[in-house]
């Protein structure tokens, strides 16, 4: 869809601005994190509005099944293809196909470039979930491009 | 009508409270802030029905002599309050909801704001806000 | 009028009861009397009937009944309700009079008995009848009660007793129902229970009568002049169904008297008696409800009530009434609620009695005001006399009237001078109220509900007002002890509008009071950023503060009662004046003051030879700047504590005086940075260093002083949130002038780590791996020293590195020495080998030797320590530096030793036989990558064997390259062995070697091999052959055969020799011969080869008679089987002699 | 109960909103970096040209619009195809210089700015300033310097949004298309 081109350029464009940014002592996992806070930010923002008019959750798992269907629609237009969990805090979202990572040509010398491009998304889905009141730490990693697993963290308080 | 508008964070401390200049303001402070013993009793799952009936908005948490005091709890755990007079009867369950409702947009979109902090008191220019609070000021003056 | 005017009747409170009078007991002097009462009070469970009995003298005067109007045509009613009746009801008018007399059946005098018995009646009948004519009067009934000695018979069989039961019947005109027999036996208390029984019924058919007769009435009422007797008669009719315990009834009747009073015309002369009336109504309705278990029924009526009533208000001059009364509403209604809940009713968060309590409180509040306002008459103003609230009886005829002018109900007062007095008496009267008591009697109550129903919000809250109430009341210890357990609570979650306010309160508590810590506790927190207070409050909360610190007295609190204020500040003064213990310690974690620090150590670890480094930042966010005269930072090490220590030197007086250090002074909203160094202790290296407080001193020893300390450096109620924000908040990054920092970007680091110095030295290791087993392996260690300065006592520690394998600690041992070998008794690490000192730029050689006995790799760590002195920040110290080596050795074997027996034809043997001799062959095979040289080896042999010539080695000098192999052999024979076969040990073979290096001269080592075990055996023949070496086609080729007898025995031996292709022989073919013991036989033969080359000589059979078993080829073995044949040639010889 | 979106459907809005937001995020991230304003504009302006020179490959793709012959048509082009394309809004193009080379889109709405409030201390700030960067890259792809700006900015209390632009000169093909 259209403007979604945009939203591809001008992410890629950021992922491009904070690398350049952060030179010097070249810290990979500094602009990892300024981007992983950006996403926070905007996921919290986001997820106020998509849970507008949802009824309260019942529980974690709730929450994160919200997260799959329709935040992931909202935000990339496809649900998450897998959800796993381990009943014990800790939730694997599998993206087949994902959005972030398809215009990132596949291949190998791409993928240790992956990390930049799934950083906004991991705080995309850690600031929706602190925002509904579930702590937790989201990291990604990719085995073949362009799909991709989230790893969810539930931090018990 | 609506003699006091309040947002509360997930924490339970105020972002925003705002009630008619009138009466003082102390006062409203305190009916709100002890409203939220019956908020937390609500979303707090352990009330029998709770479970099924998971709706936004709260009801009537309990009324006092000359107020009602009406609750909102959004799914990020923030809480609204709304005090009404309790003299003006005509008031209806659903003009309360839309109350909340105008409230609930107008913090969305704060939230949306790049420049707001969630977690920070909502600065009182906040134009959205306040054009909205007002508004529900209006509506029940009237 | 008491305080407590508003408190409902008892006899309105109490669960009415059937009332019974017996008479004719004599309870005190006779016995048997006495038992029946008892029988009657004791133990009244819900099991026995609701009858309240009462003992009462036979001619005991009952209320007189006034004669029944026959029409109310003129009357009007001055009253709703008489102040008498219910208590006339429940104790005065029994339902029935009780007649007990002592007489059995068969009295002797039972004439005079009966007709004394009549009398008694007669007695008591006429105590209801005013007039002895009319016939009417109370419907009270009488009964009688025989108590006889006997037993009765069943009945009908007792013909006298029923015949002189009618009789007595007769004389008393009772019906029969109302004559019992109470038999004087065991069974008393079932008796007792039968007869009570009995009792009640008559007493329900009584009340049942006075209600159809208040009912009766009405047909005489009119709506005009009557509204009050509607009341009255239908509240009459529920409290008479009350006491008929027709519960269900009374509430229709009372919720009709309900309805009724409301329809009453209420005016302001009447407003009193109509609430009360309604507050009466709306007790008993409630009350039945919550017993009929329909609590919902019950809220609703009394919020009915409330919404009708709470405008009622009544005269302007006594609203304080209307509110005293008003809260008694709710007070009792919340009692009632709570009662049923302890019955078992169960209340919700948002629907129980606490409520009420609350409400009541509030209403008592709103009273104590109006009082206030109303009832300020100027002090020449007294109490009115004659007292108009004074009544002839002391009591009022009707309830909730007014006592100067009772019964009167028209609009307008009779006498306004009359009212103005009672107005003006009653108002005197509510001056002397308690009010504060009330307040928070009830507040108190409210707190003990809503704590059971999980409000802890509601609960804190009430305890602020209750706080309030106590400082309005002036009991500021309670006030304040109040305020200060819910303050937490506020500033935890953050509601810094209520914290603020709960301060202020608390604050003027703690000057009324002369609390000098906890006033300026909270003075430091009202000027904080936790406080919203207006700018000049803080600004003159701060003043004060600093009054007190200078030891001044602080100026009063605004509108705080002048008396106290008075008392106050003689308080202060006296404060001020005893001098000592004028310091107070402030731990800030559970405040927010208005001075904020962070300290931290500028990095997580520091090296002995550095100064440690530490920031201390503080800024107060008060309204004018502050400054402090110490700073000081405490460590986990005590020692360091004073170099992180800021005092102000100059002992000025006036803290806003500027002094010598500006920087000690604090601007509000900048952010101040205090730097300290000091050199760590040198045992403090591997520790770690913690900031365990940062202390702030305000104000001067010579005043007083108070000690902020924040615990691990920073952080106060406040501060953790806050942290958490500034972390998220996007903020515009703005340089900051020197010396000045943005106060959120400050991190903590409250622990550093001392670690040694960095070592300025290099180890080097030469070697030449891998190490071969059991050599003394050469390890070479040079270090220089790149120091500065002399590097002291240098120790190296070398070998194994600890913390493997324990078996490889067995099989490793060093040593410093190169020529001797190791053996167990040297250890596997030598520890500080002492090197000495070391000259910058000098540089030592050291050669370690190593043995590893088993194969493997190993950790060997060379560790180097040392101590060299450096100057610190000009202070000299002497740090210990230590560098790590490790390296990781291969260990292999040198060379493989391959073994074995064979025959003197190179045959080999798997068993050699004896005296026989044969070869023992070794290979050693070099596995080593490195040369080895043979210096020697030898074979030791066991007695089992001996050496057939003096052996010598043949490898001896010998050097291998890797894989290469080297051989020997030795020629053996075994002596003999008994009983045929045996295994025997062969000895060793010792191998000494050593790694042939261009470099460091190694020793020799001695490898020790055991030979292989061999078994030997016994032959009964040998047999063996001389023949040249070659033989020529066609020359003869003479061969002789020796045959050994080996045995003891004669041995007849049988032969015979094959013919072959390849030779012609003269000889005998076939022979049979005999051999003596240790005989031995020739046989000679000549052989004539007839084709050159390798040719097969003709096969020998042996044929041993006595040893069928030892086959002939086994005997062939000691034989050759071939020989070459040259061809033949003229001069062939010759030349192969040349050859 | 199944929270079956319907939003799927609409997931443009959805988009959209992550669009203006995930841009909200990056200038208030170039705020912490840069210490005044106008670096950040600079910023904002030099990330949308680097986003012009790429989107309009895009653009040229997907819209098939040929070359325009003269400014007016660009004009109408950005206003009619490209900002409804990406924004989902149609400016209105007005105030032709009398030259005819240069002109004002007015923005009734601008998606970047939803939500957005300026706090008091950033007056400097051109919040969206990263439009003015696409349209100088994409033209500049299509051998077309011109210079553009915003004249107003609802956010700072105007009551439009203008985008001014200015034709400089036509970039020859051999030209590197040199800016940065």
């Amino acid at each position: 869809m259209a403007d979604e081109a945009l939203f591809q350029f001008l992410h890629s464009e950021i992922i491009q601005y904070i690398n350049s940014a952060e030179t010097g002592e070249s810290e990979n996992g500094r602009c990892v994190s300024k981007l992983e806070n950006m996403g926070f930010r905007v996921g919290q923002g986001l997820i106020e509005r998509f849970t507008k008019d949802t009824p309260r959750f019942k529980d974690e798992l709730d929450v994160m099944k919200f997260i799959c269907k329709d935040f992931w629609t909202s935000v990339f237009k496809k649900q998450i293809d897998n959800l796993r969990t381990n009943h014990q805090g800790i939730y694997v979202l599998q993206d087949n196909k994902f959005r972030l990572l398809t215009q990132l040509s596949a291949g190998k010398q791409y993928l240790e470039h992956a990390p930049k491009f799934l950083a906004f998304t991991c705080g995309l889905v850690r600031g929706a979930l602190s925002n509904l009141g579930v702590k937790s730490i989201v990291t990604a990693e990719v085995s073949v491009m362009p799909a991709c697993k989230f790893q969810v963290m539930i931090q018990k308080i | 009508m609506a003699v006091c508008i309040a947002v509360i964070a997930k924490e339970n401390y105020p972002l925003y409270i705002r009630s008619v200049p009138t009466q003082g303001e102390l006062k409203f402070h305190y009916t709100v802030h002890t409203s939220l013993d019956v908020v937390e009793e609500k979303i707090s799952g352990v009330g029998k029905a709770l479970a099924d009936q998971r709706e936004l908005y709260l009801g009537l948490l309990y009324p006092t002599e000359d107020y009602k005091v009406y609750g909102y709890v959004t799914n990020s755990k923030v809480k609204f309050v709304i005090v009404v007079d309790s003299s003006n009867a005509s008031l209806r369950d659903n003009e309360i909801r839309s109350m909340f409702r105008k409230l609930h947009n107008s913090f969305t979109d704060v939230m949306c704001n790049p420049f707001y902090n969630p977690g920070d008191p909502i600065q009182s220019k906040s134009v959205f806000f306040c054009a909205h609070t007002l508004s529900i000021f209006y509506v029940t003056i009237h | 009028m008491s305080p407590a005017q508003w408190d409902l009747p008892p006899e309105l409170c109490c669960r009415p009861m059937a009332f019974v009078a017996l008479t004719g007991l004599d309870v005190v002097y006779n016995a048997i009397h006495r038992a029946i009462w008892d029988a009657f009070c004791a133990n009244r469970r819900a099991d026995r009937v609701p009858i309240s009995f009462k003992v009462l003298a036979g001619d005991h005067e009952y209320p007189k009944c006034r004669t029944k109007r026959t029409s109310y045509e003129w009357y009007i009613p001055k009253g709703i309700l008489k102040t008498g009746w219910m208590n006339k009801h429940l104790n005065l008018v029994p339902a029935l009079v009780v007649l007990f007399y002592e007489l059995d059946w068969d009295d002797p005098q039972w004439k005079e008995k009966q007709s004394e018995c009549a009398t008694k009646v007669e007695i008591v009948r006429d105590k209801f009848f005013s007039h002895r004519t009319s016939l009417q009067g109370r419907n009270t009934k009488v009964a009688v009660v025989l108590i006889q000695k006997k037993t009765p018979l069943p009945p009908g069989e007792d013909l006298v007793a029923s015949e002189r039961a009618s009789a007595l019947c007769g004389a008393c005109d009772l019906s029969g129902k109302s004559l019992f027999v109470l038999p004087h036996t065991d069974h008393l208390v079932g008796y007792i229970i039968r007869l009570e029984n009995a009792f009640y019924e008559h007493a329900q058919t009584y009340y049942y009568n006075e209600i159809r007769r208040v009912k009766s009435h009405k047909e005489f009422l009119n709506k005009t002049t009557h509204q009050l007797l509607f009341v009255r008669h239908q509240f009459k009719m529920g409290f008479f169904s009350e006491l008929k315990q027709d519960t269900q009834n009374a509430l229709k009747y009372y919720r009709t008297a309900y309805v009724l009073i409301n329809e009453l015309r209420a005016h302001e002369t009447n407003m009193l008696e109509i609430k009360t009336m309604a507050g009466f109504v709306n007790y008993k309705i409630c009350r039945l409800c919550f017993q009929h278990n329909t609590p919902l029924d019950a809220i609703a009526q009394f919020r009915k009530h409330i919404d009708l009533c709470k405008k009622k208000i009544g005269s302007a001059e006594l609203a304080f009434e209307h509110t005293a009364w008003m809260s008694k509403q709710f007070q009792s209604f919340g009692d009632l609620f709570d009662e049923a809940i302890k019955l078992g009713l169960t209340a919700i968060q948002t629907q129980n009695p606490g409520f009420y309590y609350q409400q009541g409180a509030y209403y008592a509040q709103e009273r104590k005001q109006q009082a206030g306002q109303l009832c300020g008459h100027e002090p020449g103003v007294g109490y009115p006399a004659p007292d108009p609230l004074e009544t002839a009886s002391g009591a009022l005829d009707f309830y909730g009237q007014r006592p100067w002018r009772q019964g009167h109900q028209s609009i307008d007062p009779p006498d306004s001078e009359k009212e103005k007095q009672g107005i003006l008496a009653l108002q005197v009267k509510e001056r002397d109220v308690l009010h504060s008591e009330l307040i928070i009697a009830l507040l108190s109550n409210a707190v003990a509900q809503f704590k059971k129903y999980k409000c802890p919000r509601m609960k804190s809250h009430l305890m602020v007002q209750m706080g309030e109430e106590y400082y309005h009341a002036k009991d500021y210890t309670k006030a304040l002890k109040l305020l200060d357990y819910v303050m937490c609570d506020y500033r935890t979650e953050r509601w810094w509008s209520l914290l603020t306010s709960i301060l202020c309160t608390a604050l003027k508590c703690s000057y009324l009071m002369g609390q000098v810590k906890d006033y300026i506790t909270y003075s430091m927190e009202l000027v904080g950023r936790a406080s919203i207070l207006p700018e000049e409050q803080k600004s003159r909360i701060e003043k004060n503060l600093i009054k007190v610190l200078m030891n001044e007295v602080p100026e009063p609190e605004p509108d705080c009662d002048p008396v106290s204020v008075k008392a106050a500040q003689s308080l202060w003064s006296d404060r001020i004046s005893l001098a000592g213990n004028n310091e107070i310690t402030i731990e800030v974690q559970d405040y927010a003051p208005f001075v904020q620090c962070k300290a931290k150590f500028l990095s997580p670890s520091f090296h002995i030879d550095e100064p440690v480094q530490l920031h201390v930042y503080v800024r107060a966010d008060c309204p004018h700047p502050v400054r402090f005269s110490k700073l000081c930072v405490s460590l986990s090490n005590q020692e360091y504590n004073q170099y992180c220590l800021l005092e102000d030197a100059s002992k000025g007086k006036d803290i806003l005086e500027s002094s010598s250090q500006e920087n000690m002074c604090l601007v509000p909203g900048k952010t101040r940075k205090y730097c300290f160094k000091f050199v760590a202790k040198t045992e403090d290296v591997g520790k770690k260093v913690e900031i365990m407080s940062v202390g702030l001193m305000l104000g001067r020893e010579t005043g007083r002083y108070v000690y902020l300390t924040w615990r691990g450096g920073w952080g106060d109620a406040a501060s953790s949130h806050e942290t958490l924000q500034a972390s998220r908040c996007f903020k515009k990054r703005t340089r900051f002038p020197e010396q000045q920092v943005d106060w959120d970007t400050v991190s903590i680091q409250s622990s550093t780590m001392i670690i040694s110095r960095v070592p300025k030295i290099s180890v080097q290791l030469t070697h030449e791996p891998p190490t071969l087993t059991n050599e003394m392996y050469c390890m070479t260690v040079t270090i220089q020293s790149e120091e500065g300065t002399v590097a002291k006592d240098l120790k190296l520690t070398a070998g194994l590195k600890p913390g493997q394998d324990a078996n490889l600690t067995q099989s490793t041992q060093i040593t410093l020495n190169g020529s001797e070998v190791c053996d167990d008794s040297h250890p596997a690490l030598l520890p500080d080998i002492p090197l000495g000192d070391l000259q910058p730029g000098q540089k030592i050689v050291k050669p370690l030797y190593i043995r590893c006995v088993s194969t493997g790799s190993r950790i060997l760590l060379f560790h180097v320590a040392y101590s060299v002195s450096a100057t610190v920040e000009g202070k000299d110290i002497t740090c210990k530096c230590h560098k790590d080596e490790t390296v990781t050795v291969e260990t292999v074997v040198p060379f493989e030793v391959a073994m074995k027996f064979v025959s003197s034809k190179f045959e080999h043997l798997e068993r050699v036989y004896v005296d026989i001799p044969f070869l023992l062959m070794m290979d050693i095979l070099s596995a080593s990558p490195w040369p080895i040289e043979l210096v020697n080896s030898e074979v030791q042999l066991a007695s089992s064997m001996t050496a057939i010539d003096q052996p010598m080695s043949q490898v001896e000098g010998v050097t291998l390259q890797t894989s290469e192999c080297a051989s020997e052999c030795f020629l053996l024979k075994c002596p003999p062995v008994q009983n045929g076969t045996s295994t025997v040990a062969s000895g060793h073979y010792i191998i000494s070697w050593k790694r042939k290096s261009a470099s460091a001269e190694t020793s020799m080592v001695r490898t020790i091999i055991t030979l292989p075990h061999v078994m030997v055996e016994n032959i009964p023949l040998y047999i063996h052959a001389e023949l040249p070496s070659f033989g020529c086609v066609r020359e003869s080729l003479p061969v002789r055969y020796r045959l050994e007898n080996r045995t003891g025995l004669v041995q007849d031996v049988e032969i015979s020799v094959e013919p072959s292709d390849a030779f012609m022989f003269s000889g005998l073919k076939q022979v049979r011969m005999r051999i003596l013991p240790g005989g031995e036989q020739e046989m000679l033969y000549n052989f004539y080869p007839l084709m050159a080359g390798y040719q097969v000589l003709p096969q020998l059979n042996i044929n041993l008679m006595r040893f069928p078993n030892i086959s002939s080829q086994l005997l062939r073995r000691f034989l050759p089987s071939r020989i070459f044949v040259k061809p033949q040639g003229r001069n062939g010889d010759t030349s192969i002699e040349a050859a | 109960m199944s929270r079956q979106s319907n939003r799927a459907t609409d997931s443009k809005k959805m988009n959209s909103e992550l669009f203006t937001l995930t841009y909200g995020a990056l200038v208030t991230q170039l705020c912490k970096d840069y210490e005044n304003d106008e670096e950040v504009n600079k910023q904002l302006d030099k990330m949308g040209y680097n986003i012009g020179v790429r989107l309009i490959e895009d653009f040229l793709a997907r819209s098939s619009v040929g070359r325009c012959h003269d400014f007016r048509e660009t004009a109408d082009v950005i206003a009619k195809v490209a900002f409804k394309m990406y924004l989902g809004i149609t400016p209105s193009v007005t105030n032709w210089s009398p030259a005819g080379d240069e002109f004002s889109l007015i923005l009734e709405s601008n998606p970047l700015v939803d939500f957005v409030e300026l706090p008091d201390n950033h007056n400097n700030l051109v919040y969206s300033s990263l439009l003015c960067g696409v349209l100088r890259g994409a033209l500049e792809m299509v051998q077309m310097a011109v210079d553009v700006r915003f004249a107003q900015d609802t956010l700072r209390g105007d009551n439009v949004t203008e985008i001014r632009m200015k034709f400089i000169k036509r970039i020859e093909e051999n030209m590197p298309a040199g800016d940065e």
